[in-house]
């Protein structure tokens, strides 16, 4: 296995248990936080493949992570928020009672 | 109050108040007048000559059992607002110091951990048998048995008396003396009276109420200054 | 490239600038906000003089293009141009609009969000500014977009009237439909061309190479790919411009503020169609080799602005709303310009336009001033008389009616129509448009002679004439403080009137047959040459005679006898009731696309709820409930009648019955599943795919 | 040679590494590093604290501590000793992990935030390409490490405290970034080292420190005013607010606990007032040229000193703000001014050098200066009052 | 393959795997900020420090108080009698498992070859020049992003009066 | 966790409260274990907070940091002062009021001692009146310097103000320790007349203080009075408004802070008040900075007071001889003493049966009648907004609870 091979499997795990995270968990919040996670595992991704890139001159990949940070937070700011209104509305975070879409 | 009010750089009261403290920790090093501390232990307040905390009975002479001017009363006793003052009447009666018999107490208790230190008791005594003292530490491992003084660790010498309150000691043995001295005559007048008259009942009642009068001008001097013209 | 194309961008600018710094002032600070925006748009027009100037000295297209955003190996160039085109459309919307600015900051004196208006204002004349300046399509449609909101927020401006809200709805809504259009048209043109610019030194999508490619490729229906993409695009035109079938929105637009109808009707948003089908003839245009007809494109964009122009002037007659008419009036006089563009090239479409931009300019503003003196009355037939109380008014509008109506010889409108009509004459195709458009003509002088009759002329017939009680309290009329009777409006709004009265006289004279330069400037050559053609003193005389008869007509019908009361039924109606409600009515457009599409589309929501809900799930539960039931049944059977072996399958069915009915769960979760399995299934498929 | 005591601890450490096998060298030149800051700083707060309890007394003319050791010397160690022998209580409902690991996370980041800061000539822990970014990192764990204390004690007054200080640490660490955004514009680097080192050059015996420049001197004021704010010094005290909330987020702690809590407060004012110095006050160059021979460390801690006697000072003189006005004068002045302080900056280094760009740039900045704090003045409607009086 | 990423990757699954499995939210939001703590550190690791500071900074910083914070006001005695998965966690988790499986198969699969230039860490200057050059629009996408974002969190997030009810 | 989620109604508390009626009080029902995310937040401010003076407790009920309902609650300190009082000579009753605002226990032995006074028809010699107002106005320096240093303190100002306050207030103390013996339990006044006469020198030392007193005005002035945080913190915070001081019967520095001309020195100028030139601050914002402002300048008036009497005062005796301490027995009938003490009107009301000891013993305390608007004071208010107004309202527990 080589140095890439390793952070890949990392971060693949690290999507895993994100996504496991996000499928299972009844509070939204950490819902969020699981997809946060998936998105973590997107940016070592990025810097794995940068660092074992032709050249690291090429910054294509630090780049993106940074991007990636910064969207993230902008996810989260409102995704957060997003759960707090739904909570003054329905007083809960629990998704499986947040069905309401289903009429 | 009339100050500028015009608009001014943000922070200029700030800088204002930095100034004072600064002017403040300089001159704690500078003037001694700043620093109020003692160090208490070490060093303390001169103590004042009006100073008073908690009572204690005043005797004459050396003996405290003997010289104690209380008479038993239990004015002081019955006027003490938080009833820390608790007294046993003897039944027989001791000659005092000046060999008149009277009444003392066999029991004398103050409890100084419910005494306020108010000296009404001192103000309402008509012997001058109770005064104010001025140690304040008291510091005992129980809260209750040690605070309770019994007589005799009440009793002090008017020596002592004199050491703490010199003006107003020496007005009270003044006033005392003055006392004595019309007791004296009185008894004397009485006695000659009494060689023709049957004898008198008791001396106590006449010796109350010049007590009591002579309570009104145990008073220190008046201020000097006060009448001055500036 | 002279020093005015790279400045160019400034003009647009500059009033977005205005637009943002005046959304940043408190509301309360009115002046600052006015101020800006007539500044801006001053600047702006000086600036218009400039490159007008300068497209006057070198008519050829000047561009000025950045490379604005790269992906990949693509890159998206924006850029502005200027060409005789953008030269004329410029000086127009900046003059008008200023005169507009100018004219606002008396008409809506007293309204609370004065700020905001003025904001809105400079955006939408920005937007529109950049519409013309931009070279290439895409910052076109972003301006487009831009003065596509604005228009929203000033149709609504009064949001307050649900009336007004909704109007703004439909516009905005009704022009999207068109917008859609143009975006796939756009899509695809950058799709064929490898860009949106239209002049790039010859890799433009408007000049010879890109063209000439584009015109010789063939889709559906032969038709070629510069008509399709053309006609796609024309969709666009057609929803900003409001051509039939997507004019519905433009008369109720009315409800927004007086100068932002005639900010919208006459000088910009209603031009920026006919103006993009302008920019883009050289696309429409563009014939494959062996062809001398006009294209399908140009056939479709004249029979369209027939069809719009004759549909305005029927409908106009039989309306009662002072603004209306006006608005139907666009409508048909846009039908004009389409039918210009589509016989006769931009030179006769543009000349219509401009000389209809100042004369509907000037009628809106003599409309508004008219409004504001009645004290936001409206209705025509609540007027009367006004040439007495306010003659200036009356005197400018009077020539913008004659303008409109093509009175001959005197007037703009007469030679921009004129040209028109002259070459829907000459059209190869059909001599139908011709007909149409004269018939047009004739109503347009009819139901204008009528609105100036029953407005200035007879008595007054304001309700109550005294303190004036509102009939229609939710309109603007509250807004307006008047006193009890008509009054002249401030001289802040009439000299804008009395300028754009002059030039409703004078610009008709750029344009004559004997001295037609306007068409020789916009076509590029320099012989201001009168064309003896055939023709055309007849045409001129037919034009004539049609708009003097219209007139005459209108006279014999409402000016003859004067209007009594308001009650009184119009001529008209009491001739044909039937037709006149048909025509009052809009021939029921609205009430058709209520019923057809507006309610297909609640029916088609609801169906797709419905059927979501129950049909679909019902499916899925009934099958998975049957499913269930049945396995019951079996495993009843089973445990009793039947051996062990069935056991397995009832299971398994069982299972496929609740998965089904999972599907339907609606939460998040689940989704989420089936993403991460389809994710599943990509990897797979992608690795195999690989692999092979 | 004025290098020797200048680098004497740069020396002292190579010449201890000579004894050290080289296949633990790494390890152990890491050690050798840390463990002075370990020491040196914890010392200090030792210090502070006894120099805090003197200055303030000194300030409301008392006389401070002065029972332990001459002077009161042995105090801090009174103090420790005390700390770590009472009793450690928990609350029973608390969550005894988390409660646990609140002061020491504290600590952990207040120390970690060394790791960038130049103590001395050649004497930064780790010189990273983006030191600064480092600091501001480390700096916004010990947001979470406030939470974890309030959170945990289960608390009303600590969970209304720790929600203060955060909600404070937030507003404040953007002004404090931008702040520094102007030295880090001029300098053009995110190294401390090189920071300072752009800043040791002397121009006849003046030094160019950024604090000479008028968007430097804004920079250094509107820095340390929020400095004061993150490290929670009066006049921001209010997550400790002891006259309000008691003492906010470790009201439930006691003992050593409350002792490193201690620590971590102060070790992060002395962080923020090390990377104050770095950027602004040059780091460990001598004021003057002419001084250059007292060791650079020296300077450094002197200057700290300096900063702490300040804060100090500070502390001794002004009350409180509220929560909201503590927010809007984040949002109304300190901001804008920052923003403003950005542009200002830019503006220097287009400008030619010279008397006329020093007065061009301290007018720029004094102007909005007086405006927003004359606008601000007037919208809170603050005033010096007139009293009317009945005879 | 070094110790030291050894040491953080097992730190960052196993702090991973607490924060989605742990029963507190609190707690979970705790151990999330160690992972991003970790994953700070492998980008250190990699030569991307400003990566690595920007996510402490962010994560640590922002989005993990961001979450206490929602917890915090989310949080009803009665959210906490929740069960802490769901119905179908099963499911999901052997979806989880599923990608995982795939993803690590695609990893293993695939010779991937990492070719270990000469690591020159990504200075800040390099990456504040792409920003400004090759990167600005992305750079001014992102910031209008955020502003929206901030405005957006703001507007949903602000307690309407009207419908406390 | 009996209690589930019960919907609350949002009060309308963020305006100040309209005139002259007390605010709204909503109703919320909040549960004792109402966690951050219902929304209301139950503190229990006190009875051990640093910042309630003594014994006090303010049951809040907060809304984020908004206070949305603030209970106050007191009695820890409570001594049956009054009913002992009934049971105790008229004489033994002097000690028991130092305990009543013990911060200024001369102003208390004489409100008591005029209230005996007019049961008892007693006249007082003039050299008494003049150190009865000296001392009055000593113990109001004494306690205003205090109260700002305690207000400053409370708001944050890490002790700085309250330790200069504290300098100044120990000289006070030490010339009632040379007067009366006593630094705060003075026991000093009789009815008819005071205990002691000025001792020797007293007046010298008393004269050099006063002397010296301005200074330490000046010194506040520039450390605080127009400090920006300050200003911030005060100004427009809890505005009582005169209409709603009328109707609470608020008095003292707080009433004349909302503007209210009233000062009892003037009002009744009992004693000899009427001799003395001196003006009334008065306020116009009612709010905690006028509260602030009016006792500063209000200790510029005492000081020019004090200069007037300390000038004026005659030589002769200082208690009526007529009146016997001990066994006093006024007539039956009834009498009402009130003076300015520094927190406001302080009276005694006495029921005398003709026997030694009162028949009915009542105390108007200021401080407890001040504190009945705290609530409408704070509702909508921060919690730090709350110390500072308790601070500016100036009470002392002994006084409050009796």
């Amino acid at each position: 296995m080589t140095g890439l091979q390793a952070y890949l499997l990392l971060s693949s795990l690290l999507f895993a248990i994100g996504l496991a995270g996000a499928l299972t968990r009844r509070n939204a919040i950490l819902v969020l936080i699981g997809i946060e996670l998936m998105l973590n595992a997107a940016n070592i991704n990025f810097i794995a493949f940068w660092h074992y890139g032709p050249a690291t001159t090429y910054i294509t990949g630090v780049m993106f992570a940074i991007f990636s940070i910064s969207v993230a937070a902008a996810e989260a700011a409102v995704g957060l928020a997003i759960i707090v209104a739904a909570y003054r509305h329905s007083h809960t975070i629990d998704l499986d009672s947040m069905n309401s879409l289903k009429g | 109050m009339s100050r500028d009010r015009g608009s001014r750089l943000l922070g200029e009261g700030i800088i204002k108040g930095l100034a004072e403290t600064a002017r403040n920790f300089f001159g704690s090093y500078i003037s001694k007048q700043r620093l109020t501390t003692v160090q208490y232990p070490e060093e303390r307040i001169p103590q004042d000559e009006s100073f008073r905390n908690f009572p204690f009975l005043v005797y004459d002479g050396s003996d405290p059992e003997a010289g104690l001017r209380c008479v038993s009363c239990q004015i002081c006793e019955k006027e003490c607002p938080p009833k820390c003052i608790f007294i046993e009447k003897s039944k027989d009666k001791k000659p005092d110091a000046v060999g008149k018999p009277q009444f003392y107490p066999t029991v004398f208790d103050i409890d100084v951990s419910v005494c306020m230190s108010c000296q009404i008791c001192v103000e309402v005594c008509p012997f001058e048998a109770i005064k104010m003292d001025v140690k304040y530490d008291y510091p005992t491992e129980s809260r209750f048995a040690a605070l309770l003084f019994d007589k005799h660790q009440l009793a002090k010498s008017n020596d002592y008396y004199h050491q703490i309150h010199p003006t107003e000691a020496s007005a009270v043995d003044a006033a005392l003396a003055a006392e004595r001295e019309a007791a004296a005559t009185k008894a004397a007048a009485a006695a000659a009276k009494a060689a023709a008259a049957k004898p008198a009942a008791t001396a106590g009642a006449p010796g109350t109420a010049t007590a009591s009068a002579a309570t009104s001008t145990v008073t220190p001097p008046s201020d000097t200054t006060a009448g001055e013209p500036r | 490239m002279t020093w005015i194309v790279r400045y160019v961008c400034l003009i647009p600018a500059l009033p977005m600038l205005a637009a943002g710094i005046s959304a940043l002032l408190p509301q309360r600070s009115r002046k600052p906000a006015a101020g800006l925006a007539i500044v801006s748009m001053a600047a702006s027009f000086a600036l218009a003089l400039c490159a007008f100037a300068a497209a006057l000295s070198n008519p050829s297209p000047q561009v000025f293009n950045f490379s604005w955003l790269q992906f990949g190996d693509q890159t998206l160039a924006l850029g502005w141009l200027l060409d005789p085109l953008t030269a004329v459309m410029l000086v127009m919307v900046t003059f008008v609009g200023l005169l507009i600015f100018i004219y606002s900051t008396g008409y809506m004196e007293h309204d609370e969000n004065f700020t905001r208006f003025f904001c809105f204002l400079a955006l939408f004349a920005g937007g529109m500014l950049g519409v013309i300046i931009a070279n290439s399509l895409l910052l076109l449609f972003m301006c487009w977009e831009i003065v596509g909101l604005t228009s929203y927020l000033l149709i609504g401006f009064w949001y307050q009237n649900p009336r007004a809200a909704a109007a703004a709805k439909k516009a905005f809504i009704t022009t999207r439909i068109g917008d859609l259009g143009f975006l796939i048209g756009m899509v695809w043109l950058y799709a064929q061309a490898h860009t949106l610019l239209f002049y790039d030194s010859g890799r433009g999508a408007l000049e010879s190479g890109a063209v000439s490619h584009l015109a010789v490729t063939t889709t559906i229906y032969g038709l070629t790919l510069s008509s399709a993409i053309g006609l796609l695009i024309f969709c666009g035109a057609m929803g900003k411009s409001g051509q039939v079938p997507l004019h519905v929105w433009l008369p109720d637009a009315m409800e927004g503020p007086t100068p932002v109808s005639a900010l919208i009707h006459a000088a910009t948003m209603v031009a920026a169609g006919v103006f993009l089908i302008a920019r883009i003839y050289p696309l429409m245009s563009a014939h494959g080799v062996e062809v001398v007809t006009p294209t399908i494109a140009l056939q479709v964009v004249t029979w369209v602005g027939a069809i719009t122009a004759l549909f305005g002037a029927t409908v106009a007659v039989a309306q009662w709303d002072i603004k209306r008419i006006l608005a139907y009036s666009t409508v048909s006089q846009l039908g004009y310009m389409m039918i210009g563009l589509g016989v006769g090239g931009p030179a006769v479409g543009m000349f219509h336009l401009i000389t209809h931009a100042f004369f509907k300019a000037l009628l809106f503003l003599g409309a508004g001033s008219v409004i504001h003196g009645c004290s936001g009355e409206q209705d025509i037939r609540r007027m009367g008389g006004l040439r007495k109380y306010m003659p200036l008014t009356f005197l400018t509008y009077g020539i913008g009616m004659l303008a409109l109506s093509g009175f001959p010889l005197v007037v703009s409108g007469f030679w921009s129509k004129d040209a028109i009509l002259y070459s829907a004459h000459h059209w190869s195709v059909s001599q139908l448009p011709f007909y149409m458009a004269s018939l047009g003509a004739l109503l347009t002088a009819f139901y204008m002679t009528r609105q100036v009759c029953y407005v200035f002329f007879g008595t007054l017939r304001l309700p109550g004439h005294g303190p004036v009680s509102h009939s229609e309290p939710d309109s603007e009329d509250t807004r307006h403080h008047g006193a009890g009777h008509p009054h002249e409006s401030p001289a802040v709004m009439t000299a804008p009137l009395a300028i754009l009265a002059f030039f409703a006289f004078a610009l008709g004279f750029l344009g004559t047959p004997l001295w037609p330069w306007f068409q020789s400037f916009l076509n590029g050559d320099h012989s201001v040459a009168a064309e003896h053609e055939p023709g055309l003193v007849a045409t001129m005389a037919a034009s004539s005679v049609i708009a003097l008869l219209g007139i005459f007509l209108g006279w014999l019908l409402y000016g003859r006898q004067s209007i009594a009361t308001c009650e009184a039924p119009d001529v008209l109606e009491r001739a044909q009731p039937q037709t006149f409600r048909v025509l009052h009515q809009a021939y029921f457009i609205d009430a058709i696309y209520d019923a057809t599409f507006v309610r297909l589309t609640r029916w088609t929501a609801k169906l797709a709820d419905l059927l979501d809900r129950f049909l679909f799930h019902g499916i899925v539960q009934a099958i998975s409930f049957g499913v269930l039931g049945l396995a019951w049944v079996d495993s009843f059977v089973d445990n009793y009648v039947v051996n062990f072996g069935f056991d397995s399958s009832w299971r398994s069915i069982s299972m496929g019955g609740r998965a089904m009915a999972a599907l339907q769960g609606g939460r998040v979760q689940a989704y989420l599943r089936y993403i991460g399995l389809a994710l599943v299934a990509l990897v797979l498929y992608l690795l195999w795919g690989v692999a092979r | 040679m004025t290098q020797t005591p200048d680098q004497v601890f740069v020396i002292l450490k190579h010449w201890l590494l000579g004894y050290v096998p080289t296949s633990v060298h790494a390890i152990a030149s890491a050690v050798l590093s840390i463990l002075p800051l370990m020491v040196v700083f914890p010392l200090l707060f030792a210090i502070t604290t006894l120099l805090e309890r003197k200055g303030l007394g000194r300030i409301q003319n008392r006389l401070g501590p002065n029972r332990t050791g001459p002077m009161g010397l042995w105090q801090p160690l009174a103090d420790g000793i005390k700390s770590l022998t009472k009793e450690d209580i928990v609350p029973f409902t608390a969550d005894h992990i988390v409660h646990f690991l609140a002061p020491v996370l504290l600590v952990v980041a207040a120390f970690l935030a060394y790791a960038v800061l130049p103590v001395g000539r050649n004497m930064a822990l780790v010189n990273l390409n983006a030191g600064v970014l480092f600091f501001f990192a480390v700096g916004s764990v010990v947001e979470l490490a406030v939470f974890m204390a309030g959170w945990s004690s289960r608390s009303k007054y600590s969970m209304l405290g720790a929600m203060r200080a955060i909600a404070q640490m937030i507003s404040y660490e953007v002004p404090l970034v931008l702040a520094s955004v102007v030295v880090i514009m001029q300098a053009g680097s995110l190294s401390t080292v090189d920071i300072v080192e752009r800043q040791a050059t002397y121009t006849g015996i003046f030094p160019h420190w950024y604090v000479f420049t008028p968007w430097g001197f804004l920079g250094f004021i509107l820095f340390m005013i929020a400095a004061t704010a993150e490290s929670n010094r009066s006049p921001f005290d209010l997550p400790e607010g002891e006259s309000e909330i008691i003492a906010g987020y470790y009201i439930e702690y006691s003992g050593f606990k409350f002792a490193l809590f201690f620590l971590g407060e102060y070790l992060g004012m002395f962080a923020t007032s090390g990377i104050a110095i770095t950027l602004f006050l040059g780091g460990w160059s001598a004021p003057l040229s002419v001084l250059t021979f007292i060791p650079s460390w020296a300077w450094f801690f002197l200057k700290l000193l300096t900063l702490i006697c300040m804060f100090i000072w500070v502390r001794g003189t002004l009350p409180r703000l509220r929560m909201d006005q503590l927010m809007n004068f984040a949002w109304e002045f300190i901001l804008p001014m920052a923003l403003f302080n950005m542009v200002i900056a830019g503006l220097w280094r287009f400008m030619n050098p010279g008397a006329v760009r020093w007065f061009v740039c301290a007018f720029l900045i004094l102007v909005p200066m007086f405006v927003l704090s004359a606008l601000l003045k007037r919208k809170k409607k603050l005033q010096l009052r007139t009293y009317s009086f009945a005879e | 393959m070094s110790i030291s990423f050894l040491i953080i990757a097992v730190l960052i699954v196993g702090s991973t795997a607490a924060a989605m499995g742990l029963r507190n939210p609190i707690h979970c939001v705790l151990t999330l900020s160690i992972t991003f703590g970790g994953i700070a550190a492998l980008f250190l690791q990699l030569g991307a420090e400003f990566v690595g500071l920007t996510q402490i900074m962010v994560y640590v910083g922002a989005v993990a108080i961001l979450a206490v914070f929602a917890i915090m006001m989310t949080q009803s005695r009665r959210g906490l009698m929740l069960g802490t998965f769901s119905r179908n966690a099963l499911v999901g988790l052997l979806t989880a498992v599923a990608v995982f499986s795939v993803l690590g198969w695609a990893v293993l699969s695939q010779p991937v070859a990492g070719v270990t230039a000469a690591v020159s860490p990504v200075s800040v200057q390099q990456i504040g020049s792409s920003l400004m050059h090759e990167y600005v629009l992305p750079l001014e996408l992102i910031g209008l992003l955020l502003t929206a974002a901030l405005i957006g969190a703001i507007v949903i997030a602000m307690e309407r009066k009207e419908d406390t009810e | 966790m009996t209690t589930a989620w019960a919907p609350i109604t949002e009060p309308n508390a963020t305006e100040t409260p309209s005139l002259g009626q007390p605010a709204p009080r909503p109703a919320v029902p909040v549960t004792s274990d109402s966690a951050l995310a219902e929304q209301y937040l139950e503190i229990s401010m006190g009875p051990q907070h640093p910042s309630t003076h003594g014994v006090f407790r303010m049951n809040v009920v907060l809304d984020g940091e908004r206070v949305i309902q603030l209970k106050p609650v007191f009695g820890y300190l409570h001594r049956n002062h009054e009913k002992i009082a009934e049971t105790e000579s008229y004489l033994g009753n002097m000690p028991y009021t130092d305990r009543l605002d013990y911060i200024c226990s001369i102003t208390n032995n004489w409100a008591y001692a005029l209230a005996v006074e007019k049961l008892g028809g007693i006249e007082v010699p003039e050299r008494a009146e003049y150190i009865r107002v000296i001392t009055g106005e000593l113990t109001r320096l004494q306690n205003h310097a205090c109260l700002l240093g305690f207000l400053l303190q409370d708001m944050g100002a890490s002790g700085t103000p309250l330790m200069y306050a504290f300098r100044e207030r120990e000289k006070v103390l030490d010339l009632f320790e040379s007067l009366t013996g006593a630094r705060m339990m003075c026991n000093y006044l009789r009815f008819g007349g005071c205990r002691v006469d000025l001792p020797a020198g007293w007046l010298d030392r008393a004269k050099a203080f006063l002397a010296e007193f301005p200074r330490f005005l000046d010194e506040f002035e520039r450390l605080l009075v127009d400090n920006e945080i300050l200003m911030e913190r005060t100004q427009n915070v809890g505005v009582l408004s005169r209409e709603l001081a009328v109707s609470s019967a608020i008095s003292g520095p707080m009433a004349r802070a909302s503007g209210l001309n009233y000062d009892i020195r003037k009002a009744d100028a009992y004693s000899i008040y009427s001799r003395f030139s001196f003006r009334v601050p008065l306020g116009h914002h009612g709010d905690v900075y006028d509260r602030y402002m009016i006792r500063f300048l209000e200790m510029h008036e005492s000081v020019k007071i004090l200069e007037q009497a300390m000038r004026d005062i005659p030589a002769g005796p200082i208690q009526n001889p007529a009146v016997k301490a001990r066994l006093f027995r006024p007539k039956p009938g009834e009498a009402y003493g009130r003076i300015e003490s520094p927190k406001g009107e302080l009276g005694f009301y006495l029921i005398s049966d003709g026997s030694g000891i009162p028949y009915r013993y009542r105390v108007r305390p200021p401080s407890l009648i001040n504190l009945t608007v705290l609530e409408d004071l704070c509702l909508g208010r921060n919690v730090a907004d709350v110390i500072a107004i308790l601070g500016s309202v100036d009470i002392v527990m002994g006084e409050v609870d009796r």
